[in-house]
C-alpha cells in the first residue's frame, strides 16, 4: 500500500509537531478469554484498532479526533500517551518515544471519559491532584490547594474522597491532577461525554481557559461533533482505525470532503430540528464488518462506485487538509 | 478447535504429572513402608532385600519414572498392605465413592439451588432468616461431628437408619451398586447427607447471592416490563443467568466432595476410596496413596474440563461467533 | 380507544429513601402532571437524576425496589391504573404499555435467542400457536427494519451490533401492539448515525400506528428532532412544558434557557459556552422555594422561600416566579 | 447369620502368607492347625490328636493325626497334607517360616502320623504350631497354589482368594476390607463335639470405634471384637448386649533409651539422664498404674511390674509385683542422680495400636511432670511409630508386646538381647549385656526344662534390676456381643465360632 | 452503558448497629477472643501444665465433686482429669491463633500472587493460575495432610512439638490461598483497567507502587469477606485435621483436638467432654460466619 507523502497544510508549517505519528498501527488479539478459547478457531485474524495513522500536532494547538464507537479513538490516545505500544509505526512526542517512564518526563497527561473511574476512590482529593508531583519527589506545601482553586474548587475539599463530588467536580479534580504535572500535552478522551450538558459547558470552558492561559497542546477525542467543533483547531476523522479525513475545524465542518464525514454531520440532531438524517444507503445496517478490500467505508457509502470496493484510497492532500476517498 | 482441545488436554496432563511427582516425593516423608510390611520377626537383611525388590533404594525421580512408565500401561503398582494390584483396588472401591459423591452432589445441587432460590425471592422473610442461619451452622460444624451426630440421632436413638457400611450391593458388570437394593439406599442416606450438607449450604448461599444480583439486572426489569409472568421471570430468566457462575463452583465442589469423602467414609465405614486412602496413609502404602491422588487429580481435571465445556453449552457469549451480524 | 389522552399523569410523586436519618424519604419526582395523546411524542428532558426514569417506571408500577409511588394518579386510556394489583398491572405491561430501555445489551437476556424472547413475549399477550408466535416474531423484526428477520431469530443478543440490539428491544416492546411506548433514553448508548435511524424508526411507528410515545433523553437535540411536545424536569419538578419548537426557541424558565444555551453548536458559534453554575441537588437535599434558585441568575428572595407557581408560557406552562425574562448575560458570574 | 465386626480385616486368605492377628482369626474359622490353644493358653488337639517327642530321638516330634477328617471340597485329610502344608509354611515366601526355623525335616510315617525333625531338641515346637494351618495338597497342586502367595510382590494367587480347609466354616464370598461371608461346613469332623450353632457368619471390618460401637448398639452387628473401654458401660447397660472379657496375652510398657551416650530429644547436653538407673527407677515409681487402670482403662487392665503376661513361661507373681507409686522417693532419686530440676524429653507414642495408647502416654506425661520431667508427647499412627523403635531412633517410647509362644525366650530375643542381625530387633533401649546375651542364646537348645526355667528366672532378675522397661499393664480383652451369643473371650483375641452357642 | 456520573451513591446499607444479628455475633466473637486472650487469667487451671493434672479427676461430671479428690469442675473434667472449662479457654486460644495465622498466611500469599497475576497478566498470570489449578486439584484437607506429613518428616525430631502448631498454620494457610488469589486477581484486573491506574502510570508511578498504593486498597474489601469466612473455615479444618489425627498435639489441645477426644465419649455418657468444646467451636465459627455474611452484604452494592 502506498502512503502518499503527507502534506501538513497547517499554519505552523510542515513536519513541526509536538506530536508526530508515522504509519502507526495497533493490533489486538481478539481470541476470546476463558473457556471460549477451546473452541476458538486456531488463529483468529488480529483486530486492527488503529491502522496506518500518520499525523502531526503542532505545539499549542488542539487536535480533535472524531469517530464512531470502536473506531480506535481511545486506542490512538493511549498510543500517544505511551500507555500502549504501537504494533508498527513510530510515535514521537517532543522528539521522544512516549513509552514507559518517558511519558511522565515529557509531561503527557490524560483526562478520561468517566471521571469517577479515573480517580482512585480510596485516595483523598489532595493526594490525587498532587500524585504526579509526589511520584517524582516531595510535594510542596499548598500545592493541592492552589490546584483546586485553579480548577474552581474549594481548597478545603482536599481532605474529602472523590465520592463526595458530583461528576463535573470530579472531572475538575482530574484536570487539576493533569495540571500539577506541568504538562506539555494533554490528551482528553471524551472528557465530557459522561456529563450533563450544563456541566459539560462548565468543563469545556475550563479546558479552553486553561489551554489558552497555559499554552497547552491538546489531543481532544470525542464522538460528539459539536464538542469537537467547539474545541478543536484541527480535526481528524477516524473510521475503523483509519484516518479518513483531516482538516482545519472550520473547513471540515463547512465543507466535509469524505462521505463518511458528511454522513456524520448529517446525522447530528440539531436544536433547530434540521439534522438527524442518517445518510445511509437504504435498508443498510451500520456497524459494518470491516471491508476486506478497498475503502473501509464503501459498504455503507451512499456514493460508492466499483473502484471503492477494490482499491483502497490513499490519504492525500486536499484543500486545507487530507482526505482518503477516490471521489473527493 | 481440535488443536485447542488437544492443547488443553496436554496441559491437564502436565498438571497431573506435576501433581503426581509432588505427591510421590512427599510420601517419602510420611514413613517407610518396609517397616510395616515385615512382621516383628524380620532381620536387617530382610529389610534390605525388600527395599531392593520394591526399588525403594533408587532415587525418587527414577522411582517416579518407573512408576509412570507402568502407570500408562494400567499398572499402578501393588498395594503394600493388601498385596493386590492397586488398579484392581481402585476399580473395586471407586463405585462406592462415586455413588456416594454423586448422590451427595445431587443432593447439594438440587437442595442448594432450591433453597437458594427460595431465600432469594423470599428475602427478609422469617423462614429465610432461619434457613440462612441454619446454613451457617452447617458450615460451622466439622463434617465428622455432623456424621457422628447423625449416627447418634438416626441410628442409635431413633433406629431408623443403619449406622455404617453400604448395605446390600448388586454387581452390574464391574460396578457394584447399592442403589438397587432397599438396604443399600437406606445405608446411603446418612453418609450422603453428611457429605452433601456442607456443599449444599455453600451452593445455596451462592445461588442466593447470584439470584439477588441477577434480579437487579436490566434484563429482568425489561422482562417484567414486557408483562411476562413472575414465575417465568424468576425461573426462566433470573435462575438461568444466576446458575452460570454456580457451575464453576459446583464443579469445584464436586472435586472437594470426593476429597471430603475421606472423613465421611471414615465415620460411616463406607468402603470407598477415602477409607482406602486413610488406611493407606496409616500403613504408608505409597502405591495406593499415589494412585489415589492421581485419580483425584484426574477426576478434578476432568471435571474442570467438563465445566468449561458446559459453560460453552450454557453461555452463548463464550462461543466463538458463528455469524457476526453486520450489513 | 377513548378520545382522551392515552396517558395522563396527575400530580405523580415518587419517593426514595433519603440520605440522612433512618426512614426519612425524599421525593425524587414531585407532583408531575403530563398528558400524551395518541400519535404524539412527548419528550422529557432533564439532567441526570432529575427523575425522568422514575417517572417513566411509575407509569407501569415497575419502580425500583426501594422507590415507591407516594401520590398522584396514573390514567391509561381513560382508566386509572396506579392502585391496581400486581396481576392486573402485569396484563397492562407489554400489552398496553411497551417499554424500551437505554442499554440494549443489558436489557436482553444474554442466554436466550432473540427469537425465543420474542416468542415468549408474544405468547404471553396474544393467543397464538408456537409456530404462529414465531412467525409473528419474524414480522416484528421486519417491522423494525432488520433484514432477513427469520434468520436472525436464532441469534443471541451479543451477536448483534448495538443498533440491531436496540431494534430488537423496540420489536420486543412493540410485538403486542401497545398503545403507549415508553422509551427511556433509547439512543444514548448509540452512535449518531445509528441514533438517527432509531429515532426515525420511532417516529415512523408512532405515525403509522397512532401510538403515543414518551421519549426520555438528556439530549436537547434529540428532542428537537423527534418530539412534538417537551417537558423539562429539574430536581423532580416539571419546570416547563409546551410544544417543542416554542419551548426551544423561546424558553420561559431560566433553566430551560440555560440548557439550550449550554449546548455546543455544530454550526459553529465560537467563543465561550453559556454555563449554569453549580449542580443539580440530589433528592432530599433540595432547597426550599424554587429548587433551581441556587443556580439561577434571576433568583430573588421570593424564589428562596416559596415554591415557584405554575404559569402559562409560550404555548405551554412554566414553573417560575419570573418567567420569560432574559438572563443578564450567559457567561459565568 | 452371625454378624461379626472388628477394627481390621484379614490381609489374605493364603494361610501362610501373613503372620498377623486378624488374618489368623479369619483363617481359624476355615482352616485348622495341628493343635490350638485353649482359653488358659494350654495346648489342645485339633488336627493332631496327640503328640510327643520321639522316644528314640529327642530331636524328633511325633504327631498322630485325626482320622476321618475331610476338606471342605470333600477330599480326605492325611499325613501327606500335613507334610505339604508344613513344608509350605517353611518355604522362602512364607511369613510363618521363623516359627519353624528349627525344623530340619518332615516325614509322614503313616497315613495318620507325621514326624518333625528339629535341629537338636526343641521342647517348645508344638507351641509354635498353633497358627500353622493345614491345606489340602491336591487342591493346592490343582490350583497352582503350591507356592505361598508373594504378598510383597503383589501377587494374587488362587489361595489368596479361595480357601479350602478342614475347619468348621467355609468361604462363601469375600470383598476385602468390606465383607466376608462364611457358612457352616456340613462335613466338619467336629459335628457333635462342638456346639456349631452359628450357621452363617458375616464379617465386616469397621475401623472407627464410634461407628463400631454404634453398629453393635443398633443391632446391625451381633459381635464386635474390640469394644473401646469408654463404651464398655454403655454396651453392658444396653439390654440384650453383653460383654465378654478376658485377660489378654499382651503387656504394655515404656521403653527407655539408656544406652546412647547422649539423647537427641532431651534438654541436657552431653549426658543421657536415662543412663542413670536411679532416674529410670524414679520414673518407674512415679507412674501411678492404678490411676491409669481406673481412669484411662476404666478397670480394663491389670497393672504389672514385668513385661511378661502371666501366660508366659517364666512369669512369677514376684516379678509381677507392681511398684508402689511414690513421688517423694522418686524425687529423691532424681535429686541423687543430679536431676533435681528434672529434664525434658520426648515420648513417642502410637495412637492407633493399643487400647487407649495415646491416653496412657498423656497420663504418663502428667505423672512424670510431678517429678520434674517435662515430657513432650508425639503421638502418631503405628505405621510411623514402629519404625522409630525398629531403627532405634527414639529415646522414650510406648510399646505393647504379645507372646504367641507363651515363653519368655521370645521376649528376651526381641526385647532384651543386644541388637544384632538375628536378635534384639525390637530392643531400642540400647541395652547390651554380652553375658546376658549368651544366656539368652543358650535357651534355644536347653532341653532340660528345669535348667531352662532357672536360666529364664536368672535373666528376669537382671532385667528387673536394671529397670530396662517401665511396665504398665496387661491389657484386658473385651468383646461385645448380643446376649444370645454364647462365646467366651480368650487371651489370644481369637473367637472360634464353632464353640459358640445361640439361644 | 453510558450512565452519566450520577450524583452521590444510594444508601450505604445497614450499619452494624442496625442489624441485631451482626451485632450479636460481633459480641460473641469479641467475648470469645477476649476469653482466649485472657485465658491465663480466667482459667482456674493451666491445662497445658501436666504437673497440675491429677488423673484421678478424669471424667468428673460438670458441677460435681470428684469422689477421690473432691475437686469441683464447672464444665466437668476430661479423660485426663483436665478441667474442661480451662481446656476450652486455652483451646480457643490455639484455635484462634491457628485460624488467624493460617488465614493471614493464605491472604498474604493469595493477595500477593493475585495482585501480581491481575496487574501483570501474561505469563505471570498464566503461571499463577496454573499453580492455583494444581492447588485446587488437591483439596484443602489433602494438602494439609501432605504438608503435615512432609513437615513432620523434615523437621528435626526435637522441635516437632513446637513445630506442630506452625506446621498446622502452614498446612492450612498453604491450602487456602487460592480463593484469595482468584478474587484479588479478578478485582485487580478490573481495577488495573480503570482509568485511575492509567493516570498513575502517566504520573510516573512504577508498577510496584501502583500495585501497592492504588490497586491493593481497592481490592481489599472482598479480601476481608473471604478472610472472615476463611477464618471460620480454617478453624473447622483444623478440627477436621485433628479428627484425622494430625492436628494440634494432645498436650496442647485446640478446640478440634478437644472435640476429637470428646467424640469417643459420645456413647459412654461423658457428654460434656464433647458438648462444651463443640458448642464453643460452633459459637465461634457461627459468629465469624455471620459477621462475614454481614460484611459481604454490606460490601456488595447489589444487595443494598
Ligand atoms: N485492550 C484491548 N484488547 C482488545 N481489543 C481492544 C482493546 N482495546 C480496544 N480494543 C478494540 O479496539 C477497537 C477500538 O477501540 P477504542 O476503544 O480505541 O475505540 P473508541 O473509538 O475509543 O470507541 P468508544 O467511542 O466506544 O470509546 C475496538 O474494536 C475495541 O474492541
Ligand atoms: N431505588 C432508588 N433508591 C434510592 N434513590 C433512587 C432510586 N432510584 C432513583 N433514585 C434517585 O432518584 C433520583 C431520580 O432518579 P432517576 O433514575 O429517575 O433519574 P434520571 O433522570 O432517569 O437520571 P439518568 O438520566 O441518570 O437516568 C436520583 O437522584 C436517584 O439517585
Ligand atoms: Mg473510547
Ligand atoms: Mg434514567
Amino acid at each position: 500500500m502506498l502512503v502518499s507523502v503527507p502534506v501538513f497544510a497547517s499554519a505552523d508549517g510542515p513536519m513541526t509537531g509536538l506530536v508526530r505519528l508515522t504509519g502507526v498501527t495497533r493490533h489486538f488479539d481478539p481470541s476470546p478469554r476463558g473457556p471460549g478459547r477451546i473452541l476458538a478457531r486456531p488463529r483468529p485474524a488480529p483486530l486492527t484498532a488503529v491502522a496506518d495513522v500518520s499525523l502531526s500536532i503542532p505545539e499549542g494547538t488542539v487536535y480533535g479526533l472524531v469517530g464512531e464507537s470502536g473506531s480506535g479513538k481511545s486506542t490512538l490516545g493511549r498510543l500517544v500517551a505511551g500507555l500502549l505500544a504501537p504494533s508498527s509505526g513510530r510515535i514521537e512526542v517532543a522528539g521522544r518515544d512516549p513509552q514507559g517512564a518517558n511519558a511522565a518526563a515529557i509531561g503527557i497527561q490524560m483526562i478520561f471519559q468517566d471521571p469517577a473511574a479515573s480517580l482512585n476512590p480510596r485516595w483523598r482529593v489532595g493526594d490525587i491532584v498532587t500524585e504526579p508531583v509526589a511520584a517524582r519527589g516531595r510535594v510542596p506545601r499548598g500545592l493541592a490547594e492552589r490546584l483546586l482553586v485553579q480548577v474552581g474548587l474549594d481548597p478545603a475539599d482536599r481532605g474529602k474522597f472523590p465520592r463526595a463530588f458530583s461528576g463535573g467536580q470530579q472531572q475538575r479534580i482530574a484536570i487539576a491532577r493533569a495540571l500539577s504535572a506541568n504538562p506539555r500535552l494533554v490528551i482528553c478522551d471524551e472528557p465530557t461525554s459522561a456529563l450533563d450538558v450544563s456541566v459539560q459547558a462548565q468543563v469545556l470552558n475550563l479546558i479552553s481557559d486553561l489551554r489558552r492561559d497555559l499554552g497547552l497542546t491538546c489531543l481532544f477525542i470525542s464522538h460528539d461533533l459539536a464538542v469537537i467543533r467547539h474545541m478543536a483547531d484541527r480535526v481528524g476523522v477516524l473510521y475503523q482505525g483509519r484516518l479518513v479525513e483531516e482538516a482545519a475545524a472550520g473547513t471540515l465542518f463547512a465543507a466535509p470532503r469524505h462521505p463518511y464525514t458528511r454522513m456524520l454531520l448529517d446525522a447530528v440532531p440539531r436544536l433547530d430540528g434540521g439534522g438527524g438524517r442518517a445518510g445511509l444507503r437504504a435498508g443498510d445496517i451500520p456497524d459494518a464488518v470491516p471491508a476486506p478490500t478497498g475503502c473501509v467505508f464503501h459498504p455503507r457509502c451512499r456514493v460508492a462506485v466499483a473502484r471503492c470496493a477494490s482499491e483502497r484510497p490513499a490519504l492525500r492532500a486536499a484543500a486545507c487538509g487530507r482526505v482518503a476517498c477516490h471521489l473527493a | 478447535m481440535r488443536a485447542h482441545l488437544i492443547r488443553r488436554v496436554l496441559q491437564s496432563g502436565l498438571v497431573l504429572l506435576v501433581v503426581g511427582f509432588v505427591a510421590f516425593s512427599m510420601f517419602r516423608f510420611v514413613g517407610d513402608p518396609v517397616d510395616n510390611m515385615l512382621g516383628p520377626e524380620r532381620t536387617q537383611a530382610d529389610i534390605a532385600r525388600l527395599r531392593t525388590d520394591l526399588g525403594l533404594d533408587r532415587p525418587i525421580p527414577v522411582q517416579y519414572a518407573r512408576y509412570l512408565a507402568q502407570a500408562v500401561q494400567g499398572n499402578l503398582g501393588v498395594s503394600y498392605r493388601l498385596g493386590r494390584p492397586v488398579a484392581d483396588i481402585l476399580a473395586e472401591r471407586a463405585p462406592a465413592t462415586l455413588e456416594l459423591a454423586a448422590v451427595s452432589g445431587l443432593l447439594a445441587l438440587v437442595g442448594g439451588v432450591a433453597l437458594g432460590v427460595l431465600t432469594a425471592i423470599r428475602r427478609g422473610g422469617i423462614a429465610t432468616g432461619v434457613l440462612m442461619t441454619l446454613s451457617l451452622v452447617g458450615v460451622s460444624l466439622p463434617t465428622f461431628l455432623i456424621g457422628i451426630g447423625l449416627i447418634y440421632v438416626f441410628a442409635i436413638c431413633l433406629g431408623w437408619l443403619p449406622s455404617f457400611g453400604r448395605g446390600d450391593t448388586v454387581q452390574i458388570g464391574g460396578w457394584t451398586t447399592g442403589l438397587l437394593t432397599a438396604s443399600g439406599r437406606r445405608a446411603l442416606i446418612l453418609p450422603a447427607l453428611t457429605l452433601g450438607l456442607y456443599q449444599m449450604t455453600l451452593i445455596m448461599r451462592l445461588v442466593r447471592s447470584q439470584m439477588l444480583e441477577v434480579l437487579s439486572h436490566d434484563h429482568i426489569r425489561f422482562a417484567r416490563a414486557r408483562g411476562l409472568p413472575e414465575w417465568r421471570v424468576l425461573f426462566r430468566h433470573a435462575l438461568q443467568n444466576a446458575l452460570v457462575p454456580v457451575i464453576t463452583v459446583a464443579g469445584l465442589q464436586l472435586g472437594s466432595i470426593i476429597a471430603f469423602a475421606i472423613v465421611t467414609e471414615t465415620v460411616f465405614q463406607w468402603p470407598g476410596l477415602g477409607l482406602m486412602f486413610i488406611n493407606a496413609i496409616r500403613f504408608v502404602d505409597i502405591p495406593v496413596m499415589a494412585a489415589y491422588l492421581m485419580l483425584i487429580s484426574a477426576m478434578f481435571v476432568a471435571i474442570n474440563l467438563l465445566v468449561d465445556l458446559l459453560y460453552l453449552f450454557i453461555d452463548p457469549r463464550l462461543r466463538p461467533a458463528q455469524q457476526r451480524s453486520g450489513g | 380507544m377513548s378520545v382522551g389522552p392515552v396517558l395522563s399523569l396527575r400530580d405523580v410523586s415518587v419517593s426514595v429513601p433519603g440520605r440522612g436519618a433512618r426512614g426519612a424519604r425524599a421525593l425524587a419526582v414531585d407532583r408531575v402532571s403530563v398528558d400524551i395523546a395518541a400519535g404524539e411524542v412527548l419528550g422529557i428532558v432533564g439532567e441526570s437524576g432529575a427523575g425522568k426514569s422514575l417517572l417513566a417506571s411509575a407509569v407501569t408500577g415497575l419502580l425500583p425496589p426501594r422507590a415507591g409511588l407516594s401520590g398522584g394518579e396514573v390514567w391509561i386510556a381513560g382508566a386509572r391504573v396506579d392502585h391496581l394489583p400486581e396481576a392486573r398491572l402485569r396484563r397492562l405491561r407489554g400489552r398496553v404499555v411497551g417499554t424500551v430501555f437505554q442499554d440494549p445489551l443489558g436489557a436482553l437476556n444474554p442466554l436466550m435467542t432473540i427469537g425465543a424472547q420474542l416468542a415468549e413475549t408474544i405468547a404471553v399477550h396474544l393467543p397464538l400457536s408456537r409456530s404462529a408466535a414465531r412467525q409473528r416474531a419474524a414480522e416484528a423484526l421486519a417491522e423494525v427494519g432488520i433484514p432477513a428477520p427469520a434468520d436472525r431469530l436464532g441469534c443471541y443478543p451479543h451477536e448483534l451490533s448495538g443498533g440491531m440490539r436496540q431494534r430488537v428491544g423496540i420489536a420486543l416492546a412493540l410485538c403486542a401492539a401497545p398503545a403507549l411506548l415508553i422509551a427511556d433514553e433509547p439512543t444514548t448508548a448509540l452512535d449518531v448515525s445509528v441514533q438517527a435511524q432509531i429515532l426515525a424508526l420511532l417516529k415512523r411507528l408512532c405515525r403509522d400506528r397512532g401510538m403515543a410515545v414518551m421519549l426520555i433523553t438528556h439530549d436537547m437535540g434529540v428532542i428537537a428532532e423527534t418530539a412534538d411536545r417537551i417537558a423539562v424536569l429539574y430536581a423532580g419538578r416539571l419546570v416547563e412544558t409546551g410544544p417543542v419548537r416554542d419551548v426551544l426557541d423561546t424558553p420561559c424558565h431560566p433553566y430551560t434557557d440555560g440548557l439550550v444555551a449550554a449546548v455546543p453548536r455544530i454550526d459553529g458559534r465560537p467563543g465561550r459556552l453559556a454555563q449554569i453554575p453549580g449542580a443539580m441537588p440530589p433528592p432530599g437535599a433540595r432547597p426550599a422555594g424554587c429548587a433551581f434558585h441556587p443556580r439561577c441568575a434571576l433568583a430573588r428572595d421570593r424564589c428562596r422561600k416559596d415554591p415557584a407557581p405554575e404559569v402559562a408560557a409560550a404555548g405551554g406552562r412554566a414553573a417560575c416566579w419570573f418567567p420569560c425574562r432574559s438572563l443578564p448575560a450567559r457567561t459565568d458570574p | 447369620p452371625l454378624r461379626w465386626a472388628r477394627a481390621g480385616d484379614s490381609l489374605t486368605l493364603d494361610p501362610h502368607a501373613k503372620n498377623e492377628g486378624p488374618t489368623h482369626t479369619l483363617a481359624h474359622q476355615i482352616y485348622e492347625p495341628l493343635l490350638i490353644r485353649d482359653a488358659s493358653g494350654g495346648l489342645e488337639p485339633a488336627l493332631a490328636t496327640d503328640w510327643a517327642p520321639s522316644p528314640q530321638d529327642p530331636g524328633v516330634w511325633v504327631f498322630n493325626l485325626r482320622q476321618g477328617v475331610t476338606f471342605q471340597d470333600g477330599a480326605a485329610f492325611d499325613s501327606a497334607d500335613v507334610v505339604f502344608s508344613l513344608n509350605r509354611a517353611r518355604s522362602g515366601r512364607s511369613d510363618m517360616k521363623e516359627l519353624l526355623a528349627s525344623v530340619t525335616g518332615l516325614r509322614a510315617t503313616g497315613p495318620y502320623q507325621v514326624e518333625i525333625v528339629t535341629e537338636g531338641p526343641n521342647p517348645i515346637l508344638p507351641g509354635n504350631l498353633t497358627n500353622i494351618f493345614i491345606m489340602d495338597e491336591d487342591w493346592a497342586r490343582a490350583n497352582d497354589a503350591v507356592e505361598v502367595q508373594n504378598i510383597s510382590a503383589g501377587e494374587v494367587s488362587f489361595a489368596a482368594t479361595h480357601a479350602n480347609g478342614t475347619g468348621p466354616y467355609s468361604l462363601v464370598s469375600r470383598d476385602p476390607d468390606v465383607k466376608t461371608v462364611l457358612t457352616q461346613n456340613p462335613g466338619y469332623w467336629g459335628r457333635g463335639t462342638f456346639a456349631l450353632q452359628v450357621t452363617d457368619i458375616v464379617f465386616t471390618p469397621i475401623q472407627n470405634p464410634a461407628t463400631r460401637v454404634a453398629a453393635l448398639l443398633t443391632g446391625e452387628v451381633d459381635f464386635i471384637q474390640d469394644v473401646p473401654v469408654q463404651d464398655l458401660n454403655r454396651v453392658a447397660a444396653e439390654p440384650g448386649l453383653e460383654l465378654r472379657s478376658a485377660p489378654q496375652n499382651r503387656v504394655i510398657f515404656f521403653g527407655l533409651n539408656m544406652g546412647a551416650p547422649d539423647l537427641q530429644s532431651d534438654d541436657v547436653e552431653g549426658v543421657n539422664p536415662l543412663a542413670d538407673a536411679r532416674v529410670r527407677q524414679a520414673m518407674n515409681i512415679a507412674l501411678n498404674r492404678d490411676a491409669i487402670r481406673q481412669v484411662v482403662m476404666r478397670g480394663q487392665s491389670r497393672p504389672t511390674g514385668v513385661i511378661a503376661p502371666p501366660f508366659v513361661n517364666g512369669w512369677t507373681a514376684e516379678l509381677d509385683r507392681v511398684p508402689a507409686t511414690d513421688v517423694t522417693r522418686a524425687k529423691a532419686l532424681m535429686a541423687r542422680a543430679g536431676f533435681e530440676d528434672g529434664f525434658a524429653i520426648r515420648l513417642d507414642c502410637p495412637n492407633d495400636r493399643y487400647v487407649n495408647d495415646e491416653a496412657i502416654c498423656q497420663a504418663a506425661v502428667g505423672m512424670l511432670a510431678q517429678i520434674g520431667i517435662s515430657v513432650a508427647l508425639d503421638a502418631k499412627p503405628k505405621a510411623q511409630h514402629f519404625p522409630l523403635i525398629a531403627n532405634g531412633t527414639t529415646d522414650f517410647y510406648l510399646l505393647g508386646w504379645g507372646v504367641p509362644t507363651y515363653d519368655s525366650e521370645y521376649i528376651f530375643n526381641f526385647l532384651i538381647h543386644s541388637r544384632d542381625d538375628m536378635r534384639g530387633s525390637w530392643n531400642a533401649t540400647g541395652y547390651s549385656n554380652p553375658d546376658l546375651d549368651a544366656k539368652i542364646e543358650a535357651l534355644a537348645s536347653e532341653t532340660d526344662m528345669d535348667a531352662r526355667n532357672a536360666a529364664i528366672a536368672e535373666i528376669w532378675q537382671v532385667v528387673q534390676a536394671e529397670t530396662l522397661y517401665l511396665p504398665i499393664h496387661d491389657q484386658v480383652l473385651n468383646w461385645g456381643a448380643t446376649a444370645k451369643l454364647g462365646l467366651a473371650a480368650n487371651p489370644e483375641d481369637l473367637p472360634r465360632f464353632k464353640y459358640a452357642t445361640l439361644n | 452503558m453510558m450512565g452519566r456520573a450520577a450524583d452521590g451513591a444510594i444508601g450505604r446499607g445497614q450499619s452494624l448497629a442496625r442489624t441485631p444479628r451482626a451485632l450479636l455475633s460481633l459480641g460473641v466473637l469479641a467475648g470469645l477472643v477476649l476469653a482466649a486472650i485472657g485465658a491465663p487469667l480466667l482459667a482456674p487451671h493451666d491445662p497445658f501444665d501436666p504437673a497440675t493434672l491429677d488423673l484421678m479427676n478424669g471424667f468428673t461430671a460438670p458441677m460435681t465433686h470428684n469422689p477421690y479428690t473432691g475437686d469441683l469442675f464447672w464444665l466437668g473434667a476430661d479423660d485426663q482429669g483436665r478441667d474442661v472449662f480451662s481446656a476450652i479457654l486455652f483451646g480457643l486460644r490455639i484455635s484462634l491463633f491457628v485460624g488467624m495465622s493460617a488465614v493471614a498466611l493464605a491472604a498474604m500469599l493469595g493477595v500477593s500472587l493475585g495482585l501480581l497475576a491481575g496487574y501483570l497478566g501474561g505469563w505471570v498470570d498464566g503461571l499463577t493460575m496454573r499453580a492455583a489449578d494444581v492447588q485446587l486439584t488437591f483439596p484443602a484437607i489433602l494438602v494439609a495432610m501432605l504438608i503435615f506429613g512432609v513437615a513432620k518428616g523434615i523437621t528435626p525430631v526435637a522441635y516437632r512439638d513446637e513445630m506442630a502448631i506452625w506446621v498446622l498454620i502452614l498446612a492450612i494457610g498453604l491450602s487456602d490461598w487460592v480463593p484469595f488469589a482468584r478474587v484479588v486477581r479478578g478485582a485487580a484486573m478490573v481495577e488495573a483497567s480503570r482509568d485511575y491506574v492509567l493516570a498513575a502510570r502517566l504520573s510516573g508511578r512504577s508498577g510496584p507502587a501502583i500495585m501497592l498504593r492504588h490497586i491493593l486498597p481497592n481490592v481489599l474489601s472482598p479480601v476481608l469477606v473471604i478472610a472472615t469466612i476463611g477464618l471460620a473455615q480454617a478453624i473447622v479444618t483444623e478440627a477436621t485435621l485433628s479428627f484425622l489425627g494430625i492436628g494440634a498435639p494432645p498436650t496442647q489441645p485446640s478446640l478440634g483436638t478437644l472435640i476429637r477426644t470428646g467424640q469417643s465419649y459420645l456413647f459412654s455418657g461423658e457428654w460434656w467432654i464433647l458438648a462444651f468444646p463443640a458448642a464453643t467451636l460452633l459459637a465461634l465459627a457461627l459468629a465469624v460466619n455471620l459477621l462475614g455474611d454481614w460484611l459481604r452484604d454490606r460490601l456488595n452494592p447489589v444487595l443494598q
